[in-house]
């Protein structure tokens, strides 16, 4: 348990990255869309080490709510994601491009 | 939780209990079908839930801090929440035609609406990172939905899926910016901020919350979402966000930047001012060819991010006064400009080109001339509130010796009439033989009624909501 | 506060825009003839004001002042003296022809046509009579809205190329402007009277803005106006919208809101800014001699008749130009009734041009010829507009073209000398669109042209009589400016613009010659109030 | 004498009266109200002369203020008339020229549709010459003086559907006008000087204000002059006079013969006292009027239209006024534009008649032995053209050897030697044109009708009395005019009377003293008058004289090139320059005006391709957005 707090804020933000980049290069909305949730369970790892630091629970109840928000997101964005798939079989971001200009 | 912090959060329980109601009675009223659009009560309830609202809004609660100081109910909040509720309002009234006509699910419409606006009280009301947070999910979530609410439109379904997925991305990077600050500061109180060291983790911090509160309010290059999605969305929908969103981002602005961090200003002063400079330019050059009217307005809405963003570029009680006055006329001249074109149709398809507005005057002469007023409005003419309300920004830029920015903003506000009296002009241009025929709607004249004699109001009388925002400034100092 | 008679200018021709809107559009006889109570109701308390205003008093006069955003600063202040009295009156003359003009022009949207007239007489009376910074503002940009619509909406081919033209070319101006007038206002803070918008509190004390502020600050004020007036080179939108206009909107664009231009150099650049008036007279004199020369030389190649009537126009505004950057009394009095002139003369001819367009559809010059024996009494009524744009004594035009160069003769002769020259630029383009027009063979395609009808010749002869009436017996109007142009070029003179003495010519006067009326301002122009002229050799 | 403010108003009244009634009375109604005025303006004229004469020749000097006109700023102008002897001549022959044209107008222009227009813009011009004479300030004379340019042009572009009267009209504005730049400086100039344009205070204050041959006198008295040039058709502003001749010939005759042209020479009698103070000046003007004379005098050697040997005649016998005026012969020049004006109406009518005889035509070349049908007007011609040539007893006689005599006396042999040259050079062409006109038998007579022009039909014939009296009427009066200044009892009877007005500070115009060797200079003059008339009829008549060049007609006949250097160096440079601007007003600053725009569409269009519609691509934008504002906040 001497893994010291850089390294999980460095992990965590490695992580973030790899998230973002996930979201730039894949062309499935679901990878896309499990990019953003690494993303943000990066940024959870985030939350409880800075609560480990401060010493705090603060962080690690945003965790929570952070979670819930994702699970939100999920819901929301499946719904969205298969409701397309319908229309168009098919969930590459880039057919979809109906509105531009 | 004492019941004097329900009380001060009163508005955003009624709000919330009213969409829970309208949930309910859509369930019981309209039984499985989703098919049945009759459910006219929905609306009623909805604005009843509004309209208790905004009389709570008018009287300050007792103890303005609840939550255990998480929460904070002051004369910043009654102002925002005013102005939420007055574009709230306003959508519910213009939506059941639409509602109507288009088959959409009115409860669930009505429900995400009011969610919505809990939203944008609440990051009003946000005294704390997370509060903001929630509020700024609370607000959003809703909208994604809204936007792919037309289940068998597919620029309704794109419009959703893109808003989502950037959104996401968004709200990614600020959540990353609530753990930053958290971590540099070790609090997540705003009221605390303001003592905190300015370290380059806190700095990146705000930049990451910059991004999430710049996606809400469609700052460039965080707006890239706003033209698609506000053309593919329904069209109340697109009116209802165009509003909120703002709304809820703006006063997510002023509680993190001019309230939390004013040490900080010359460092983030001069972030937001290039984010202001950049936006204003391209939200208007983008507009200028456009045919399509909800796009222009979504590209129009970009640059009226832009402006209100100087409010907050140039921090101070000018600053604060300018966006909180631009909120609220804003509101109301955005949403008469989308109200008319509710009224348009072709063919069972959203009428929303320019062109389609050719013969609007012989049809409907009032609808067209409410058009045409907010289009002069939109562009900051007088006698309209737009102008009284880029008059007080203009100011504060000015005030704050940010000279360029109020040059690109005058000079884009010229660029911009180039766009707005187009359309108006085409409004109000004779008889065309093919024009489309304007629906009729009660409610939606209400509304257009409200929205033109509040834009002449806010222009020719702007004294009672100035002192009221004034208020709101002084308050804070 | 009880609604004086200044506001009631205001609310006369909105009640009146109110009454047709909410009248049934088809009625369209019943809506002109509301738009004309309206306008001649308004016209007759515009005459009212005129007849009592009191000559020699240099300050306000008929002043209504409350508050209207007291957070801000700004007030609804408004109230007349020498420097509008007249234009107010001019604005309230010309509005009625206007409209009795349009009825041979205008046939569909009458209803929209009467509102947004009745609107722009609003924003055109404001502007005159508004005396605090962004009251005028308002209605400087509020009467662009509805011209842009008459434009827009009811003009000829081009018209949404010309409106918008029009449009972002003001605009581009006068948004600078607003940014100046914060800057004056925000800079008033400094001062005893704290930030305002009110101008005469404003003028109360020096502005405290010097060197490259205060030059900044003034072109800023100028651009605007200059680009409204037009000045060369900022005249581009000109051409277009005077051809694209309907013609009896041209009527208002080139005889009154020109004028708001020139009105605004007198009433803002010169008084607030008065070092920086002084260091650039020469330049905006330059530019109004170019002007003069230049848009004449153009007009006379135009085949166009409102394009040759538009830089016609623009070739006398750079008179007006000149009278006021003379910084001499007897130029800026000239100014200020050439002002009047040129309202009534380039309306007329506008009103001429449209009658004629009415009939036969016809814009350009040398599709017409030989007309003066066809409508005798059109050509007889041309004839003399055409000599008083020529500046011919005992016309109108002469009085002020007469006084702008006397007095600029005195202080920029060289100015004076050149711009002199543009008489003669007047008479070979006038003279070529009457010999167009008028002389010539008689084209057979024009025979059966219809003279003058009774309501036509009722629009016309008060233009005539005014026109003979200026040329003959100027006095009443030159003594209503006497008074504020005097104490407005002590302003100028004084380097501080409080020490009296720094005026030149004769000892200033510290009370108003006299007796005040009711009402006058105790605070416009405290500075050499009714001083002698500051003209001295 | 404030009633002396009839006299303008009254032809005033005739013009509004006819101008918005005139249709409704008839003809006859328009010709008496027309004439009825100007007969009555004569006599409030003759009026003022009786009273004027009562009065003491010291007083003789009354200003009639109306009303102030304009004051603004230091500037006060009144609307003032001033009544002294030069204006009380000038009211004679104006009204009494002009009333004697005015009714031979009536029977000239009988025919023609526009009566009523035409006796309109006569009064006018009537009103507008009276205001000039009886102006009391210069900014009063600028209304006269404007007023007759105005009806100049109306009256010359009377029959505007011809282009060529139509043109004439345009250009005889604008050339007068360019003089008139010329004028309006100097009525600033004057008010620079005195603060004032007061012909009283001028005249009084001229040597207080003027120091004798500074800058500031010889500039005014240039730039008035300049003015006089324009308005008198002297050189180089004289192109529009020959041009005018369009008009309808008794408008000939009373604006570009008797009176408006004659402008100029009584403006500068009329600041005589200014002149004074300016010696340069008065030798520029003495010498630009002998040499007009004399080239005028040659360019009417060539001339084939009767009206335009009568205008360039008219350009050369200006000259000589100017000549005088310039030598500060003041009274020989008003003596000279009086009997000016009484044998030169003569000619005019006369050619008039001629006109009217052969249905409008003016061309000599298609005239001749119309002595035969036309003996009235042949000799009434002829009695104008001695006078013209300067035979005695005849008017024009007396008052060009005063002119000449003063000339010689004005220590300026050269003035006196170009006089008598072009008075050689007026007896030869005004010989010719009698010749070519009356006697020569020409080949075939134009008899045809022309449209426009009065109407004669058929055979040559008389024209009615009701045009024969009034030139009879002339015609005695060139008999005898030269009883006004018989030169042998100097000074005459005019130069007396109008002594107190010419002599108001300054000294005793030069004109009026009797000189030694006067009958030898006199004997002169009349030699070579006759040697010139001698020398035509032996050209003209008899074919004895021969001999000629082509290169000195082309010369001649194309005036010595003087308008086409004009339009050369001003005309064309102008229309072109004109041209320029509109081309530059276009391309160049409309240009760089629409580029801007052209610019932020550019822009617009570009950021449009931008939004591509790719979720992706916009989640890179934002990320760029991101590292932007990372980078920001981590460089602080």
């Amino acid at each position: 348990m001497s893994v010291p707090a850089p390294l999980y804020l460095s992990l965590s933000a490695v992580l973030f990255t790899l998230g973002t980049v996930g979201v730039l290069v894949r062309r499935s909305a679901l990878i896309v869309f499990m990019s953003v949730e690494l993303m943000l369970n990066a940024v959870n790892l985030s939350l409880v080490t800075f609560a480990r630091l401060r010493g705090g629970v603060d962080g690690q109840v945003v965790v929570f709510f952070v979670l819930v928000v994702a699970a939100a997101e999920v819901v929301i964005g499946l719904a969205i994601i298969v409701n397309i798939f319908r229309t168009r079989d098919t969930v590459d971001v880039d057919d979809v491009d109906l509105l531009r200009g | 939780m004492a019941w004097r912090d329900l009380g001060a959060a009163s508005p955003e329980l009624v709000l919330t209990v009213a969409a829970f109601v309208v949930l309910l009675y859509d369930a019981w009223m309209t039984g499985p079908s989703l098919e049945s659009p009759r459910s006219g009560g929905a609306g009623w309830l909805a604005l009843a839930g509004v309209a208790l609202a905004l009389l709570l809004n008018a009287f300050p609660p007792t103890a303005p801090v609840a939550f255990a100081g998480m929460y904070v109910r002051d004369r910043l909040t009654q102002a925002v929440t005013l102005a939420a509720l007055l574009g709230t309002g306003i959508t519910v009234l213009l939506s059941p035609a639409y509602l109507n006509r288009f088959r959409l699910p009115a409860g669930e419409y009505y429900a995400l609406v009011l969610f919505s606006a809990v939203g944008a009280i609440l990051m009003g009301a946000a005294r704390n990172l997370v509060v903001l947070f929630l509020g700024l999910e609370i607000l959003s979530f809703p909208l994604y939905t809204l936007a792919a609410l037309a289940t068998r439109s597919r620029r309704s379904q794109e419009a959703g899926l893109k808003y989502l997925l950037l959104g996401a991305f968004g709200t990614a990077f600020f959540v990353y910016g609530v753990a930053l600050v958290y971590g540099a500061a070790g609090t997540l109180d705003l009221s605390r901020l303001a003592g905190v060291p300015l370290t380059p983790l806190l700095g990146v911090g705000v930049a990451l919350l910059t991004i999430g509160l710049g996606f809400e309010a469609a700052l460039v290059p965080f707006h890239a979402w706003a033209p698609d999605v506000y053309e593919g969305a329904p069209l109340p929908a697109t009116a209802f966000m165009s509003v909120i969103a703002k709304v809820g981002a703006f006063a997510g602005f002023l509680r993190v930047f001019p309230l939390a961090l004013p040490a900080a200003a010359a460092q983030w002063s001069a972030a937001l001012v290039a984010v202001a400079v950049v936006t204003m330019i391209w939200g208007n050059l983008a507009a200028l060819f456009q045919t399509n009217l909800k796009r222009l307005l979504a590209y129009s809405s970009i640059a009226h991010a832009g402006y209100m963003l100087i409010g907050i570029a140039a921090p101070g009680p000018a600053g604060t006064l300018g966006v909180l006055y631009y909120l609220v006329v804003y509101a109301v001249m955005n949403l008469g400009a989308f109200g008319v074109l509710i009224l348009l149709e072709r063919r069972g398809e959203e009428a929303d080109e320019i062109a389609d507005l050719a013969g609007l005057w012989g049809r409907a002469p009032w609808a067209a001339g409410v058009l045409a007023l907010c289009m002069v409005s939109l562009a900051g003419l007088p006698p309209t509130g737009g102008f009284i309300a880029k008059l007080y920004l203009f100011r504060a830029a000015l005030q704050g010796g940010h000279t360029t920015l109020a040059l690109v903003a005058v000079l884009t506000s010229v660029v911009s009439v180039y766009y707005y009296l187009r359309v108006a002009a085409a409004a109000l241009s004779g008889t065309a033989p093919d024009a489309v025929a304007p629906r009729r709607s009660a409610t939606v004249g209400i509304a257009l009624a409200l929205a033109g004699a509040g834009v002449l109001w806010f222009g020719i009388l702007p004294s009672t909501l100035t002192a009221f925002v004034q208020q709101a400034v002084q308050a804070l100092r | 506060m009880t609604p004086g008679p200044l506001t009631l200018l205001l609310a006369i021709p909105l009640a009146g825009a109110a009454a047709a809107a909410a009248m049934d559009a088809r009625e369209e006889r019943r809506l002109r003839a509301i738009g004309l109570v309206a306008m001649l109701l308004t016209f007759l308390l515009a005459a009212w004001v005129w007849l009592r205003f009191a000559p020699g008093v240099a300050g306000l006069q008929f002043e209504e002042r409350a508050p209207w955003v007291p957070a801000v600063g700004m007030t609804y202040h408004l109230g007349v003296d020498g420097l509008s009295v007249s234009l107010t009156a001019l604005v309230a003359f010309l509005f009625p022809i206007a409209l009795g003009a349009s009825a041979g022009q205008i046939h569909d949207r009458v209803k929209p046509f009467v509102v947004t007239l009745l609107l722009l007489e609003t924003g055109l009376l404001g502007t005159f009579l508004a005396q605090d910074l962004v009251l005028f503002y308002v209605f400087w940009e509020a009467m662009l809205v509805p011209m842009y619509f008459l434009i827009a909406l009811w003009g000829g081919p081009g018209r949404m190329r010309a409106a918008i033209k029009f449009f972002l070319y003001t605009m581009a101006g006068s948004v600078l402007m607003l940014l100046a007038i914060i800057a004056v206002y925000l800079n008033a803070a400094r001062l005893p009277g704290g930030s305002t918008f009110d101008l005469p509190v404003l003028l109360t004390h020096p502005l405290g803005v010097t060197g490259s502020t205060e030059t900044l600050l003034f072109l800023a004020f100028a651009v605007a106006f200059a680009i409204k007036m037009p000045v060369w080179p900022l005249h581009t939108w000109l051409p277009d919208a005077y051809a694209a206009c309907p013609p009896v909107v041209t009527v208002l664009l080139a005889g009154l809101m020109a004028k708001a231009g020139a009105y605004g150099l007198l009433r803002f650049c010169l008084p607030l800014f008065p070092d920086a008036s002084r260091a650039f007279g020469p330049l905006l004199s330059g530019l109004a001699v170019v002007g003069i020369l230049y848009g004449g030389a153009i007009a006379w190649t135009q085949r166009d008749m409102r394009r040759l009537l538009a830089y016609g126009s623009m070739s006398h505004m750079g008179f007006i130009l000149l009278g006021i950057f003379a910084l001499d009394a007897t130029a800026v009095q000239g100014s200020l009734i050439q002002m009047i002139n040129h309202g009534i003369s380039t309306g007329a001819l506008f009103v001429l041009a449209g009658l004629l367009l009415d009939r036969t559809g016809r814009a350009r010059t040398d599709e017409y010829g030989g007309i003066a024996s066809l409508v005798p009494a059109f050509s007889a009524v041309t004839l003399i507009v055409v000599m008083s744009s020529l500046a011919l004594p005992a016309t109108n035009g002469f009085i002020g073209e007469f006084l702008i160069l006397l007095g600029t003769f005195e202080t920029r002769p060289a100015a004076a000398v050149i711009a002199t020259l543009g008489v003669v630029v007047a008479v070979a383009y006038l003279l070529a669109f009457v010999g167009r027009v008028f002389h010539g063979p008689v084209r057979e395609d024009l025979r059966g042209l219809a003279d003058l009808t009774p309501r036509e010749r009722a629009l016309v002869v008060p233009l005539v009589l005014v026109i003979f009436w200026t040329g003959l017996y100027p006095q009443p109007l030159l003594d209503r400016s006497a008074a504020t142009v005097n104490a407005l070029l002590n302003r100028v003179a004084g380097t501080t613009a409080v020490q009296p003495q720094a005026s030149r010519g004769g000892p200033p006067r510290a009370v108003t010659p006299g007796s005040p009326p009711a009402g006058a301002s105790p605070t416009a122009f405290a500075a050499g109030q009714g001083g002698t002229p500051r003209k001295g050799r | 004498m404030t009633y002396a403010v009839w006299i303008p108003l009254l032809p005033l009244l005739g013009w509004v009266a006819n101008g918005v009634a005139g249709g409704r009375w008839g003809r006859r109604g328009v010709a008496v109200v027309a004439c009825g005025t100007v007969v009555a303006a004569f006599a409030v004229g003759l009026a003022v002369l009786a009273s004027l004469s009562s009065l003491p020749a010291g007083a003789r000097h009354v200003e009639v203020d109306l009303y102030r006109w304009m004051a603004a700023g230091p500037i006060t102008v009144p609307l003032r008339l001033l009544v002294d002897p030069l204006s009380a001549v000038m009211v004679l022959v104006v009204t009494g020229v002009g009333a004697l044209i005015h009714i031979y107008s009536v029977g000239y222009m009988a025919d023609d549709d526009a009566f009523a227009r035409y006796f309109a813009y006569l009064n006018l011009f009537t009103a507008s010459m009276l205001t000039l004479v009886l102006a009391g300030n210069l900014v009063v004379m600028f209304i006269g003086w404007e007023g007759v340019g105005l009806c100049s042009y109306l009256l010359i572009a009377f029959w505007f559907t011809r282009p060529a009267a139509a043109a004439a009209g345009v250009k005889a504005f604008i050339v007068t006008r360019l003089g008139d730049v010329g004028f309006l400086l100097g009525i600033f100039l004057a008010f620079g000087v005195w603060g004032t344009a007061d012909f009283g205070v001028m005249t009084r204050d001229a040597a207080a204000h003027l120091p004798l041959g500074g800058a500031a006198a010889t500039a005014l008295c240039l730039l008035l002059f300049l003015g006089a040039c324009g308005k008198s058709a002297q050189l180089p502003l004289y192109m529009w006079l020959p041009d005018a001749m369009e008009g309808p010939t008794p408008v000939s005759a009373l604006i570009h013969a008797a009176t408006m042209v004659t402008a100029g020479v009584f403006m500068i009698v009329r600041m005589h006292a200014v002149y004074l103070r300016a010696p340069l000046a008065m030798d520029v003007v003495a010498v630009t009027g002998a040499v007009t004379a004399i080239f005028a005098a040659a360019s009417a050697l060539v001339e084939p239209d009767l009206k335009r040997v009568l205008a360039y005649s008219t350009i050369s016998q200006l000259g000589y006024m100017f000549l005088a005026v310039g030598v500060g012969a003041w009274g020989a020049g008003i003596f000279h534009l009086t009997s000016h004006a009484f044998f030169k109406a003569l000619l005019f009518l006369a050619a008039g008649s001629v006109m009217h005889a052969l249905g409008g035509t003016t061309d000599m070349r298609r005239m001749g032995g119309l002595a035969r049908s036309l003996p009235w007007t042949a000799a009434t011609f002829g009695a104008g053209a001695l006078a013209l040539a300067g035979i005695p007893p005849f008017v024009g006689f007396f008052s060009k050897d005063q002119i000449l005599s003063a000339g010689f006396r004005h220590h300026d042999v050269i003035l006196w030697i170009i006089g008598l040259a072009a008075a050689g050079l007026t007896a030869v062409y005004i010989v010719r044109a009698f010749v070519l006109t009356f006697l020569t038998a020409a080949p075939g007579v134009m008899r045809t009708p022309g449209n426009g022009d009065a109407g004669g039909h058929g055979a040559p014939h008389e024209a009615p009395p009701i045009m024969g009296i009034p030139t009879l009427v002339l015609a005695v009066l060139t008999l005898v005019g030269g009883a006004l200044g018989v030169s042998f009892v100097h000074p005459g009877v005019l130069a007396r009377f109008l002594l107190p007005a010419v002599t108001e500070g300054g000294p005793a115009p030069a004109g009026s003293e009797a000189g030694a060797g006067e009958g030898v200079l006199v004997s002169v003059s009349v030699a070579v008058a006759l040697a010139g008339i001698l020398a035509g009829w032996l050209i003209y008549r008899t074919g004895t004289l021969r001999g000629r060049s082509d290169a000195v007609r082309a010369l001649l006949s194309r005036q010595f090139y003087v308008e086409d250097f004009f339009n050369t160096l001003v005309t064309t440079p102008g229309r072109g320059l004109a041209w320029a601007f509109d081309l530059f007003d276009r391309d160049g600053v409309d240009g760089a005006v629409m580029a801007i725009g052209r610019m932020i569409g550019r822009g617009g269009g570009w950021l449009r391709r931008v939004q591509s519609g790719y979720l992706r691509q916009y989640a890179a934008i934002l990320l760029i957005g991101v590292i932007v504002l990372l980078a920001y906040w981590v460089s602080r």
